[in-house]
Parts: structure tokens; sequence; C-alpha cells
């Protein structure tokens, strides 16, 4: 019993590592970013190159991620994102582009390929990461044998949501931010520099989405197409979580974790997938702004 | 002295705004006047930089504001009380005040975090309230709120749109109030939006009158004759 | 021009399956360049029209339209999963034109269209099993596959086998193609009971799977994987030591070791220029079944499709594996099965290895057998399928 | 002359209905069927325009309603085929039922894999055709009076929709004795109505298409200009306020939801017919986010234009995947051509048409009028 | 009929409210309103903001629900119905924050506000008729659109918006219509002229009006009703509101009604 409620909230804490970005791009800011799993393959692609090339191992990529996500934000926000703030559905389509896009682009190693350099550990192959030693294997719990890695990603999700939480609540930062999200020409009038508040906001959620896909990387493939699943389960979670509430997106990957990890115990996987989607809809229906949301007149 | 020369102002493909001039002096009152839709509120909003694209210039103090982007010239000095009031809901009454004080960021005064001074002299129902969420406020209240929200911008001109718009009568006369009582006490700059013809010749020290985007008449407000407002306001 | 001859080529370039499928094309590409270096076929040089599958099943259909009927070529290379095949097929079928088809698949097809080079389950399996229990020693089976065809067959044939020779199956599991998320899955491994894993995963999943079998402290020496689709592609993919002692079966292993095999890794690993290059099973099949064309082809004298379908059966090569050849009665191919245990460098042992080519039986599973063949070159004998 | 806009509207369908019909004049075989799988595609990209421009609701699960139809004609022709019919039973069996039969299961339809007895009734052609439509129609009737009916809007029927497809293609898959799972439909029978067989690349089957195509583009352009469609415009700009005027708000949405789910099932039937198979593929998101690009391409607000987003989208594609030198890196021109497609031309190449259509208009009108009336009298008080 | 009202003719009351009530989360925003409006009356409806007008409307037009009490649409009760229920049984209604049709031009939005007919199937047809064309022009003139009827609705002005909003009732026509502040930012002359088109719907049309501005209430007002904290204050002819100690305490402030 212990394993299979570790292994939900595991699965909830992979979900959430995805989510959380989209939290702040979405939620807050109203942008579908359909690149996002793409940028969760960029981190997991750092990863990949900083071992080989500079050695580093999973934990030290983890910020070379953050940073080089976070910029391939930047610079996203700035040449398309800006242009659609406020055209929800659009920021859809443009950002689906943008990730087709960015998945040729690693898949042609940045375009070199189309000139005949290629990039060891870039290119359309499959790649990976290895674990160091301690953070590989298991220890035991109450009699059950826990993945130590598994642990360790339930540690670091917790760890980010607290600190995305501390950033929109406890800093001025936030707050600009979340005036924005309410109301971006006042927010504006009242002196708030919204252009540049919304690239960084929207550098961070990538920049999470970076460290996501280090994590990502210790144990899944990393190839040019791994993002596109991801980006869809993200937003499920958000939006049965409530659009623009940390809190819901906490609570709605902490169940849909543990729907899965149960319902996969007592049937299989592809029920358990089949139910995630069903509980996701019957909850949209049931609460059409999600499990948490602001209540407006 | 705000001074506005041949402003042209769109929303996407309208033209809103027409070769507009005026005149703020500094220190008074200047109410704008007009019938519905002649574009006393996009006059506001172009002076913030809120409409999609001007023409012309803006000139604050010397200091040519029409390139800068909105947050650029609230932290010059201009605070915007807009139509509706545009407070928003789920943030305290506190961080809706909190919030204009972004706009003293990068004049050199300490970034704002406090309750402006003149807040409790002003509107003592909303310091007893900081922490209740400003959406549940009504509407006069809401009103001071946001005249208590371009206050922590420590401006040195103020626009006000319609500031007693929908509000009742008796809350109407306590907001009029105030602005004057901002002006005379505090020195502010205030443009004044205003249907109400009397506050306006009662408050204002000058006035002017557009139609169609068009300044028709202005001058001192002792101008603003019945014959002019039968002529531009009349329907 | 008419002095060359155009064949086409079919795989994804571009999508999630272009990573194993670029591979299949430069194999292709590979043995054209050969065969023209040296004189060509029939004396004309070999042109291949490379088309972009984009791993999309309605691409596949519309590109080998292309590719046979405005381009009016005789004979394709085409085609990794089953069921881009079957998107192409009524193409190929209606058309009259072959297709080569260089994939190990779940068998139950018998079209006279095409030659089918890789293997069919009975050339992965029929050793597999009986070695499993006999030679490991494991009884108790737990099998998992990707939910699609090709693993579900594997897993009925499997059941057959596992029964025949005295063991147990304990479970018999699906995952979606593509799932990656695999801790339910393992941690169910785990509390099965099973001491052995009969793996059909195929794709990126095999190595997320991989990946968390060790992370949750499992072991090949106890409980190994024993896999029908995992190759070097994914062993290289997934970081040797995840894989370390399990096994995998396939007629053809990079590590076989023989001149002719050690030659064919180095030229392909120049011919696509990267040193760490690897070579697994379907590309070995891509890379012979166009001397397989070849041969037909110059047999007949002909290049129309219906010379080279009719010249092909019989036809025996030297792959780089060892001999291969097409039965006349199927159109699928004899392979040598193999079973290999997997080592830190990524390569495989072979630790067994049928002493001859295995004839193909694609209706294994409803009883064929050699002497009692249900795919004959009459087509299909569905009565026989009943029974 | 004098040019309305109206004249100029008609005009265009015109042209482009001439224009497809045609098209076998100047195309080969081959040609024509890959036009005609575009044509299908544009249906699509009409779809959307009615659920997306009209009705202002984004199906993300379009690829849902041509899934259902795809697979329910299918099913008819894979009887039809003449390996059904030699599976050894005196009636039609699909192939891949029997090697996904229990042992010792009877090889009947009724009963050889579970759920298998479904089939029964698709033995009759008219009956896959019928069903082709009926299915999505009320898959999209059920779960659109659902969300209607709840005021789901936005974004929200947006990841409905596409949750729902997701689920769909999923349990296809699993169904796989009953759907053939991953592989999908294929080895199917021609269509033969009233003697006449629809081989896809004889030029009836085209006809077939460019017809259909023809038809719903008029049917919808009508539809829309009807009183009802009128109000769904004015649910799709205010509901609230439609419904104070007394509409029945969810009934006119789930009401074109339904025709635009009937146009999405005819169309997967009718790609079935050019291709020859059905599979799970269809009810891919991408496929549904890229019906979605046409139309936006296109010009969500036009039914014409998002059909003819769809024929050029596809037709670059092909060109583009099939030049040498793009091979590898079409996609890149693909994903480009959308992100400029959405940051530039927000209403599309129909918004392009229709800036000169008024432009036209209004340059013909002004000219004889000038003469007339000295100044236009728009000044009022 | 609602039994606490005895005395009010039933022949005669187009709306009848019986002890409406609402409760949000605790806070009792509408408190058991009872009223009884005649047929063809043209009431006001005044009150301090957060008073619960707009709630009190929303309670009848069916947008929220009440937590208790009834109303009463002519004879009917329409209590709890859905919002085009309770339209088609003969309720307009016109928002605070006005609301019209943006995207489609003034013209069709009136076109779309007189399809009387409710459902899908019966508006699929192309056209309208000839009365209803007539109807249009008709209202056009009234609230002096006619010269924009072709522009798109989102590109007027506020008051502009506000008088097609009007129009849009007239098109459509019901027995009882409720207007949320219709003079909102309107200077004192389109006041006057809003208050001319209102004048104008008396008597065809029974007419509930929330309204802040007192010298537009004085031109069309006959009978008053005050609201304060969800209850009714006072109800009675103008003259009676104005002395009213309490309405001058709780709303009116110093000037009363100008
Ligand atoms: N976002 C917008 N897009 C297009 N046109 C607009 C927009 N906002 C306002 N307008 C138009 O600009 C003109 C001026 O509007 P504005 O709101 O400035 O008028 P106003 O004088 O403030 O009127 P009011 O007294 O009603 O507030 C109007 O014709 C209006 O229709
Ligand atoms: N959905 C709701 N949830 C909670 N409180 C609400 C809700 N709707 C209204 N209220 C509260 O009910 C009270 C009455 O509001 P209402 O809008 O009816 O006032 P009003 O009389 O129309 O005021 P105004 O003149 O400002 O328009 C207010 O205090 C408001 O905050
Ligand atoms: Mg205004
Ligand atoms: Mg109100």
């Amino acid at each position: 019993m212990i394993d299979t409620i570790f292994i939900g909230l595991s699965l909830g804490s992979v979900l959430l590592l995805v989510a959380l970005g989209l939290a702040i791009t979405y939620g807050a800011m109203g942008v579908i970013n359909m690149a996002h799993g793409e940028m969760v393959m960029i981190g997991a692609y750092t990863a990949v190159l900083t071992s080989l090339y500079l050695g580093f191992g999973l934990i030290a990529a983890m910020p070379v991620a953050f940073l080089v996500t976070a910029l391939l934000g930047l610079a996203i926000e700035k040449l398309v994102v800006r242009r659609l703030y406020g055209r929800l559905l659009d920021t859809l389509l443009a950002t689906w582009g943008v990730a087709i896009l960015i998945q040729q682009a690693v898949r042609l190693s940045f375009g070199l390929a189309f000139f005949g350099i290629t990039v060891a550990g870039l290119g359309p192959g499959l790649q990976n990461v290895s674990l160091p030693e301690w953070l590989g294997g298991t220890f035991s719990l109450a009699g059950s044998q826990i993945s130590v890695y598994r642990s360790f990603i339930i540690l670091v999700s917790v760890a980010l949501a607290a600190l995305t939480w501390g950033l929109m609540y406890r800093t001025s930062f936030g707050m600009q931010l979340r005036a924005i999200m309410r109301n971006p020409q006042m927010a504006a009038a009242c002196g708030i520099d919204t252009a540049r508040i919304n690239a960084l906001a929207f550098a961070y959620g990538s920049g999470l989405a970076g460290v996501a896909g280090v994590l990502m990387a210790g144990f899944k493939t990393v190839f040019p197409d791994m993002g596109t699943p991801m980006v869809v389960d993200g937003f499920l979670v958000v939006v049965m979580g409530g659009v623009g509430s940390l809190i819901g997106s906490i609570l709605s990957s902490a169940i849909l974790g543990q729907i899965n990890g149960l319902t996969a115990a007592v049937s299989n996987d592809i029920i358990a997938r089949a139910i995630v989607f069903a509980v996701v809809i019957a909850v949209i229906i049931w609460r059409p702004k999600g499990l948490f949301s602001y209540k407006g007149r | 002295m705000l001074t506005l020369e041949k402003v042209d102002s769109f929303y996407g493909r309208s033209h809103i705004l027409h070769g507009l001039d005026l005149a703020v002096p500094g220190g008074e009152i200047t109410a704008i006047v007009g019938r519905n839709g002649t574009g006393k509120t996009t006059l506001l909003k172009t002076i913030m930089g809120l409409t999609d694209r001007i023409g012309g210039r803006i000139v604050l103090d010397g200091r040519e504001l029409s390139a800068e982007p909105t947050h650029k010239r609230a932290r010059a000095g201009i605070a915007y009380v807009p139509q509706g009031r545009q407070i928003i809901p789920d943030f305290t009454i506190r961080e809706n005040i909190v919030m204009g004080g972004f706009a003293t960021t990068g004049r050199g005064r300490p970034r704002s975090g406090g309750i402006p001074p003149l807040v409790p002299k002003l509107f003592p129902y909303l310091m007893q309230n900081l922490d209740r969420p400003g959406g549940v406020l009504s509407g006069g209240q809401q009103q001071q709120l946001a005249i208590a929200r371009a206050l922590a911008a420590e401006p040195s001109v103020l626009l006000l749109d319609e500031p007693t718009e929908g509000i009742q009568p008796n809350i109407v006369e306590e907001i009029q109030n105030i602005v004057v009582r901002l002006n005379a006490e505090e020195g502010l700059t205030i443009v004044l939006v205003e249907q109400n013809v009397a506050f306006a010749r009662s408050a204002g020290h000058h006035f002017a009158m557009l139609e169609k985007g068009r300044a028709v008449a202005s001058g001192p407000i002792a101008t603003l004759t019945d014959e002019l407002i039968h002529r531009h306001i009349a329907v | 021009g008419a002095d060359t001859i155009k064949v086409g080529v079919l795989f994804s370039q571009t999508g999630g399956l272009s990573i194993v499928e670029r591979s299949l094309t430069d194999a292709t590409r590979m043995a054209i360049a050969e065969i023209n270096a040296s004189g060509g076929v029939l004396g004309k040089q070999v042109e291949a029209v490379i088309e972009d599958g984009a791993s999309d099943p309605k691409t596949f259909n519309e590109k080998a339209s292309k590719l046979v009927i405005q381009d009016r070529l005789p004979t394709v290379f085409a085609c990794y999963t089953s069921a881009s095949r079957k998107a192409v097929l009524p193409v190929f079928e209606k058309r009259k034109a072959a297709l080569f088809y260089p994939t190990y698949y779940e068998g139950f097809e018998c079209s006279k269209n095409v030659v089918y080079t890789g293997a069919v389950p009975n050339q992965q399996l029929s050793n597999f099993i009986p070695w499993i229990i006999k030679t490991l020693g494991k009884k108790k089976f737990f099998i998992v596959g990707s939910n699609y065809i090709y693993p579900r067959e594997m897993a009925k044939v499997s059941k057959i086998l596992i029964e025949k020779n005295g063991g147990e199956y304990v479970a018999d599991e699906y995952l979606e193609l593509g799932h990656s998320e695999w801790g339910s899955m393992v941690n169910k491994i785990k509390s099965s009971g099973c001491d052995v894993v009969l793996s059909n995963v195929v794709g990126d999943s095999v190595i997320a799977f991989y990946r968390e079998f060790k992370n949750q402290g499992l072991s090949h020496e106890q409980l190994p994987i024993c896999a029908t689709v995992t190759s070097e592609i994914e062993i290289a993919a997934m970081g040797a030591e995840y894989a370390v002692g399990s096994y995998t079966s396939f007629p053809y292993f990079q590590a076989i070791d023989t001149p002719a095999n050690k030659s064919f890794v180095e030229r392909y690993r120049k011919f696509v220029n990267d040193p760490k290059a690897v070579t697994h099973h379907a590309l070995e099949s891509s890379y012979f079944q166009v001397y397989l064309w070849k041969q037909a082809v110059e047999q007949a004298k002909d290049t129309s499709a219906a010379a080279v379908l009719a010249a092909v059966g019989g036809q025996s090569f030297d792959a780089p594996g060892g001999k291969v050849t097409v039965e006349k009665e199927n159109l699928h191919t004899a392979l040598t099965p193999r079973i290999a245990q997997w080592q830190a460098d990524g390569q495989g042992k072979i630790v067994d290895a049928y002493p001859e080519p295995v004839f193909p039986l694609p209706y294994v599973a409803y009883g064929e057998t050699q002497q009692n063949l249900f795919c004959t070159p009459a087509g299909l004998d569905s009565a026989k399928l009943k029974g | 002359m004098k040019l309305s806009k109206r004249g100029l509207n008609t005009a265009a369908y015109v042209v482009f209905i001439a224009l497809i019909l045609a098209a076998p004049l100047v195309f080969d075989v081959f040609w024509l069927n890959r036009l005609s799988k575009y044509l299908v595609f544009g249906m699509l990209g009409a779809a959307i325009a009615l659920s997306w421009g009209y009705a202002g609701v984004l199906n993300l699960g379009q690829g849902l309603f041509f899934g259902l139809g795809a697979y329910a004609i299918a099913m008819s022709l894979k009887l039809a085929s003449a390996t059904s019919l030699a599976q050894g039973s005196d009636t039609p069996i699909p192939d891949f039922m029997l090697w996904n039969a229990e042992p010792g299961a009877p090889t009947e339809l009724c009963c050889i894999t579970q759920g298998s007895f479904l089939w029964i009734p698709f033995q009759h052609t008219w009956f896959g055709i019928l069903m082709g439509i009926v299915l999505p129609v009320v898959v999209a009737l059920a779960l659109g009076l659902i969300m209607f009916r709840k005021r789901i809007s936005g974004v929200f029927i947006s990841i409905i929709t596409l949750a729902v497809v997701l689920l769909v293609r999923l349990l296809i898959v699993q169904a796989q004795p009953l759907t053939n799972g991953f592989n999908g439909l294929t080895d199917l029978g021609y269509l033969t109505v009233l003697g006449l067989e629809f081989d896809p690349y004889m030029p009836q089957t085209y006809y077939l298409i460019a017809i259909s195509l023809a038809l719903v583009l008029i049917g919808t352009r009508m539809l829309v200009e009807t009183r009802s469609g009128l109000i769904l415009q004015a649910i799709r700009d205010d509901d609230r306020r439609a419904r104070f005027l007394g509409f029945d708000v969810p009934r006119y949405q789930a009401f074109f939801f339904c025709v635009s789910a009937a146009i999405s099932g005819y169309a997967g039937m009718l790609y079935v017919m050019a291709s020859e198979f059905a599979s799970p593929t269809f009810m891919d998101l991408s496929f549904s986010i890229t019906m979605v690009v046409w139309a936006a391409v296109g010009g969500r607000n036009s039914v014409l234009g998002a059909c003819i987003g769809a024929l050029l989208i596809n037709m670059i594609e092909a060109t583009v995947s099939e030049t040498p030198a793009l091979m590898e890196a079409w996609r890149v021109v693909i994903g480009l051509a959308f992100v400029f497609a959405v940051l530039f031309l927000p209403r599309g190449l129909a918004g392009l048409a229709m800036s000169l259509r008024d432009w036209l208009v209004a340059r013909s009108a002004a000219e004889p009028r000038s003469l007339a009336e000295p100044a236009p009298a728009e000044e009022r008080s | 009929m609602p039994s606490t009202l005895i005395g009010a003719d039933p022949a005669s009351a187009a709306l009848t409210l019986d002890g409406l009530t609402v409760d949000f989360a605790g806070f009792r925003a509408v408190d058991t309103v009872s009223t009884v409006i005649e047929s063809g009356e043209l009431r006001v409806l005044l009150g301090a903001n957060g008073a619960g007008k707009t709630t009190l409307m929303d309670l009848v037009s069916g947008k929220t629900r009440p937590t208790t009490g009834r109303v009463f649409l002519g004879d009917i009760e329409i209590t709890g119905l859905e919002e085009h229920r309770i339209a088609q049984a003969g309720l307009g209604r016109k928002f605070q924050i006005p609301s019209v049709f943006r995207d489609l031009s003034v013209r069709r939005n009136l076109e779309v506000a007189s399809c009387r007919n409710p459902g899908v199937f019966a508006n699929l047809r192309l056209g309208f008729s000839l009365a209803q064309t007539r109807r249009v022009e008709e209202i056009l003139a009234v609230v002096g659109l006619e010269s924009k009827q072709e522009v798109e609705a989102g590109s007027l002005s506020h008051g502009e918006t506000q008088w097609l909003e009007l129009g849009m009732l007239m098109a459509q026509d019901p027995k009882v219509i409720l207007l949320d502040e219709p003079t909102a930012g309107m200077t004192e002359a389109e006041t006057m002229k809003t208050a001319a088109i209102i004048k104008a719907m008396r008597g065809r049309h029974t007419i509930v009006v929330v309204e802040h501005d007192m010298a537009f209430v004085r031109e069309i007002a006959s009978r008053i009703t005050v609201m304060h904290l969800g209850r009714i204050l006072a109800e009675g002819p103008i003259a009676e509101i104005e002395t009213n100690p309490d309405v001058r305490a709780a709303y009116l402030g110093s000037k009363g009604i100008q």
C-alpha cells in the first residue's frame, strides 16, 4: 500500500513539475504556451550537453537549464507572445508553431545539420543522462522499497512549488504580476512595467520547465518529441486546478497522480489514463472554472 | 504644466482624437466636458498611453512623453482614476492602494510599500478595512479606493474620469469635496472629466470642450457659457 | 532518365519515429550506393526517390500513392511500423506494386505484393522461450508490452510456448505507445512474484522502462528483462548500465562476430559519417533487402513489380548476419534467431544462436507449421485459420 | 460597375466551386486523388470555421468526429473487402478479429470477439454511411448539451474536447479485438452505390468529393445567413444578452456544434474513400490542432476562407516536403508559416480578401456618388 | 397568487415580488422584498450603492435564484426559471454595463432582438418579414441610430450603446422591462433624450428603472421605491419620497431630488 501511495505521489509530483511553469504562463499570464513541453525538452538536452561537454551532474545542470530555458522563454516572449496578449487561443496556435520549430531545430541540431555539421548529443537520436550514484537505487520505508530518485523529484517539486508561491504572494514582483493578470492597463497606469514583468514571468515559467526537463532526463528518454505529451497533461492539471490558482494546480496534480497510481495498481495503466481524462472532463463540467478559482461577480 | 499639441489617437483603425491641443496649467483644475462618445475618456487614456496609437506631442513640465510607455508616464507623475474605477476585486484594499505605489519606482523616493499619508486623512473607512477585498466595496467606496490608489503614486497630475458616475447622491457630494480639497490643500494639478456641468463649473478653473474628438472650445471656466453648452452638449 | 532504375524509399524523416526510420533510409541508401559502385543493376544505375512519411499513417498513404502512381515506381522500400504498412498496403495491392518491408512484425499478413524481410514471431520466440525456461531456469513470466498488435501477438505466441515448455505467466500488461511513466508498472512487476519479465515494449518507452526498473531497485540478475524489441538503438539511448545483464532475441546484432558483419558496421559508420552509429535488426534487413531485390531483377531481367515479386521468392543472400532466404511460399524471409545478453559497452553478447535459418511462419499463432503453411503462393488458405 | 459585398462573396464561391469541378480537366489520376484528400480537409476547415468563427466554440477535438465518421464507413467497407469474405466463414469477418479471437471462439460476427456483434449492422453499407453522420452528431449532441448547459465556454471547451478526443482514441486503441487497435482499419472494399464503384483513383470519386464540398460550402454559408445563424453569432458576441432576449442559448450552440460534427463525420467518410484506411491517428491531438491552424490561416470567420486555407496549406506542405533540399527542414517552413500567419494575419487570408473586397466596393461606390451628392450628409445632431 | 399581497388587483399587476430574499454566503443582499408593479406603470427604484437594486433585477430576470420568495409576471410564476424562459414569458432587461452584440451591425442587433420565435429550427430561414423590417426601422428612428445602422455595435460610444440596448428591448417587445442605470455616464442632454425614449416606451410596456441621476428621476418618475441594505425603505410618489427623512439620511444627501 505504501508503495502504491508513494507512486501516486511521485506521479503527481512529475505532473506538478510541468504544471508549475504552466500555472505561471497560462494561469497568470493567459498564454496557452504549447511550446512549454519543448522547454522541458530543452532542459533535458541541457542536462545531456552539460554532462557531455562540461562533465556536469544532474544537480549542476539544473541551474544551467533554468538559465537556458529562461533565456529561450524570454526570446519567445519578445518575438511572439508579446504580440498576442489577450488573444488566448491565438497564443495556443502560435506557440504550437513555435513548438514545431524548436523540435525541428533540435532535430537538425539548430539547423547546423543542414550544412553537414553535427553536434554530438543533439540531433534526432535518443539521449540519456546517468544518475549520480546517490540518487539511484532504493531505500526502505515501512517495509517498502522506495526509489531514491522519485523521492528526490517529490522534494524538488515541493520546493519549487513553495518557491513559486513565495514569489507570487510574498514579493513585489509577484504582486505586480498578479496586478497585470487582473488588469494590465490599470497595472501599467499604476507604474508597473508590464512588458518587463510579463517577460520575466514568462522566462521564470520557462525556466521551471527547464528544471523539470533536467529531472525528467534522469528517468525518461531525451529526444526531440519528448515534450509534446507532457504539455497536454500539464494543461489538464492547471485547468482542473483552476486558472490562476497555484494551490489548485498543486492539489489537482496530487489528485490526478493518486488516481492514476491507484487505478494502475488495481487495473492497468491504460484504464488509469482513461480515468484521469474522464476525471478531468468531469471536474471541468462540474466546476467550469476548476477546483479553485477566484469568484468574480 | 501638461500640454498636448496636435494629438491624434486611435483604437485599431478608428481615429478618435483629431489634432487635439490642450494646455493644463499646473496646480489648477481643468474640466473636460462634452457629450458621450466624443473622446473624453480617450483623451485621458491617450495621456496615459493606453490607446493603440497616437500622433502629436504630449509634454509634462518640459519632458516629452508621447513616445513613452504607460508605466513611464505614471512614473513621471501622472496618476489616473479611470471611468468605472477598475479596482482589482480580489486584491485587498491595502494591496489595491500599494499597487499605485509602483509609480514611485525610479523617482528616488522610497520604494513604497505603505499607505500614503493622505489616505487616512481623506478616507477613514478604507483605513479601517485595509484587509478586506476591494470587490466587496460599494461603488462609492470603490471610487474612493481608486482615488487612494492614484494618490499612492504621489502624482503631480491627477486624471479623474467621471468620478461621480453611478454613485449615490450623498456620496457624490463627498467625492466632489475630496476633489476640491486635493487641489486646494495639496496643490495637485487635476484633469477632471465631468458630465455634471454644475460641478465642473464650481470646481474647475479652466475647461476644454470636446466634440467628435476635437477641442471646440477652451479657456477659463467663466467662459463656459450656457450658450456653449447648449450648442455642443445638447442632443 | 531511362538509363537509371528508380526505386522508392519511404520512411519517416521527421516526427517521433524518424529516430529509427532515418537509419533505415540510410541503410537503404547505402545498399543502393554500393550496388551502383559495383556496376548497378542490369547495367543501369539505381536511383532512390526518397519521401518522408512524417511518422503519420496519413502521410505514408499519400506518399506511397505518389511514389507508386505518380512516379510509377514498381518497387518501394518502405515502412517501419505496422500501422504505416497497413496504411500503404491498399496502394501496393491495388496498383500492383512491390513493397519491401524490413521490420519484424506480428505476422497475420499474406500479401502478394509485399516482401517481408524482418522476423515474424516464430523467428524471435521459438528458441527464446524454451531457452529462458531451460537455460536461465526462469519459469514465472510477467509479459509487458506496448498497446498494439505486435506486442499482443507476441504475448499470445509466448503464452503458447510458455505453457508448452512448462512455465507459467503471471500477468500480461500493456501501456500506451510512447508512454514514459513506468512507476506503477514496475511497482506491479515487483510485487507480482514473477522471476522473468518478457518485454514487448517498443520505441522510446523502452528506455524509461529499463531506467525505472533499475531505479526501483530491481536487477537483471534476479529478475532479467527478456525483450523482443530492445535493440542496440535503445540500449545506446538508455545508457548501457541500465540494461547490463538483460536479454534480447533478434536475428541480427551488431555484435555478430563475423568479418562480413564487422565490415558492414564499418561501412555503415563511414556512410553516415558517425563513428558511433549502431546497427540493428531492421537496419540490416533494410540493407540486405535491396540486394534481394537486385538479385530478383537480375534474374527476371525486368524491373516490373510482377517480375520482381515472381523472382524474389527463393533468392538467398549472404547478409551481414548470415544467410537469408526469401521463401517462395509466403515471401517472408528465413532468418537465424539469436539471443544476446547486453554488456556494459552497449553491445550484445550472443549467448545462443540457432544452427540454421528458421522458416518464417506468419500464422504460427494458429498452429502454422512448415509442413502445413497457411500463406501460400495462392494466397491465404483461410480454411486452415478456422481449424 | 457597381460592386456589392454580397456580390463579390458570391462570386468567390462560384469561382472556387467552378475551379474544383474543373480540376479533372487538368490533373492526372494521382493529383486528383491527392486533391480529393485535400478537399476533404477543406471540408474540415469549413466545419471548424462554423464552430469557431461563427459559434465561438474552439473545438480541439474535431478529429473525434472525423474519426468516428471514418471508422463507421470503414467498418462497412472492411466487411465488404475480399479478405473479410475469405475468412472461412459464410458471412464476412474482419481478418483482424480472427487473430484477436479467444481460442475456440466461433467464427461469426455475433461472438468471435468481445463486442464484435456491434459490427453486425455494418454489413449493410447504408448503415455505415448513416452511422458516419449519426455517431458524430449523437456524440456532439450529448457533449454539447452538457457543456453548453453548464455554460462552459472559451478555452474550457477546448480543453474538454481535447480530453475527450484523447480519451476516445485511447479506448479505440485499447479495444483492439473490435477496432484493430493502433493499426486501424485497412484492406477495405470499395464503396459501391447503385452499381457505381468508388475507386479512389477514378474521377467519380473525385466528383463525389468535390460536389460534396461544394454542397457543404453552400449549405454552411446559407445556414449562417439564416436567422438562426445570425442568432448564433449574436450568442458568440454576448451569450448573456441573447439569453435575456429569450433564446435558448445551449440549444443554438449545440445545434451548430452538431452541424459542425456532421460535416466532420462526413469528411471522415470521404477521406476513407479517398485513402482506403481509417486510423486512430485521425484522433491524434496534433491532427486536431492542425485542422484549427488551417482554419486560422485561411480565416476563422469565413467558411470559404478556412476551406481554402486547408487546401493551400496541404498543397504547400506536399510541395515543400517533396523538395529534396527541404526534406528534413520542411517542418521548419510550416512552423514558421503558422507563427507568421497568427502574428500578422489575425483574420487569416480571408481577412486580406475581405479588406480587398471592401476596398473594391468602396471604390466602385465612391465614383458615381461623388458626382451626384457634393458632400456625404452624415452629420447629424 | 401570493397571499401576503392581498389588496393587489391580480388583473392589473404586471410584476409581483413576494418576499424575495437572497443570501450570498451569509450576506443577505436582498431581504424579503415585496411589491406589486401595475401594468403600464413606470417604477423607479432608488437606493445607495450596494443596496441590492441590481441583485433584485438579477432575481427577477433569473440570473440569480432567490433563496426564498416568489416572482410573478402577470399571473405566471417565474421564480427560478431559466433566463430565456423568463424572457419568453415577457420580461426584458437592460444591464448596468450595457451589453450588445459587438461584432454585429446596429441593424443586425435589432433584427436579432426582433426574432420572436426562440427555437433553432423555427429560425432556420433567410430574411425577415416586412413587418419586422418596418419595426426595426421605426426603432432605429426612435433611438436615433438610423445613420449608424450599418456600423458595428462595438464601435458605438457609450451613450449610443445604451440607446441601442434600449432599442433592442423595444424590438424584443416584452411586457415588463427592467432598466439598470440607463443613463449612467450620459450628459444632461443625452439623459433627457433617454428620458424621452423611455417615456415613449411607457404605456406599451411596464418599466422598472434603477437610477442615481435625480434630474432624470424627476423627469420620468411617478412612483418610487427606495431600497436600503437589501430591504424596501420607502415606497410612494415622488413628493412623499423626497421629504422622507429616512431616505434623505440614507441616500439623497443635502440636495434632495433636484
Ligand atoms: N476600444 C475601442 N475601440 C474602438 N473604438 C473605441 C474604443 N473605445 C472607445 N471607442 C470609441 O471612441 C469614441 C470616444 O469614446 P470615449 O470613451 O473616449 O468617449 P467619452 O467621451 O469618454 O464618452 P462617455 O462620456 O460615454 O464616457 C467613441 O465613439 C467610442 O465608440
Ligand atoms: N454574487 C454575489 N456574491 C456576493 N455578494 C454579492 C453578489 N452579488 C451582489 N453582491 C453584494 O450584494 C450587494 C448588493 O449589490 P447590487 O449590485 O445589487 O447593488 P446596487 O444596488 O445595484 O448598487 P449600485 O448602485 O452600485 O449598482 C452588494 O453589497 C454586493 O457586494
Ligand atoms: Mg468616458
Ligand atoms: Mg447596480
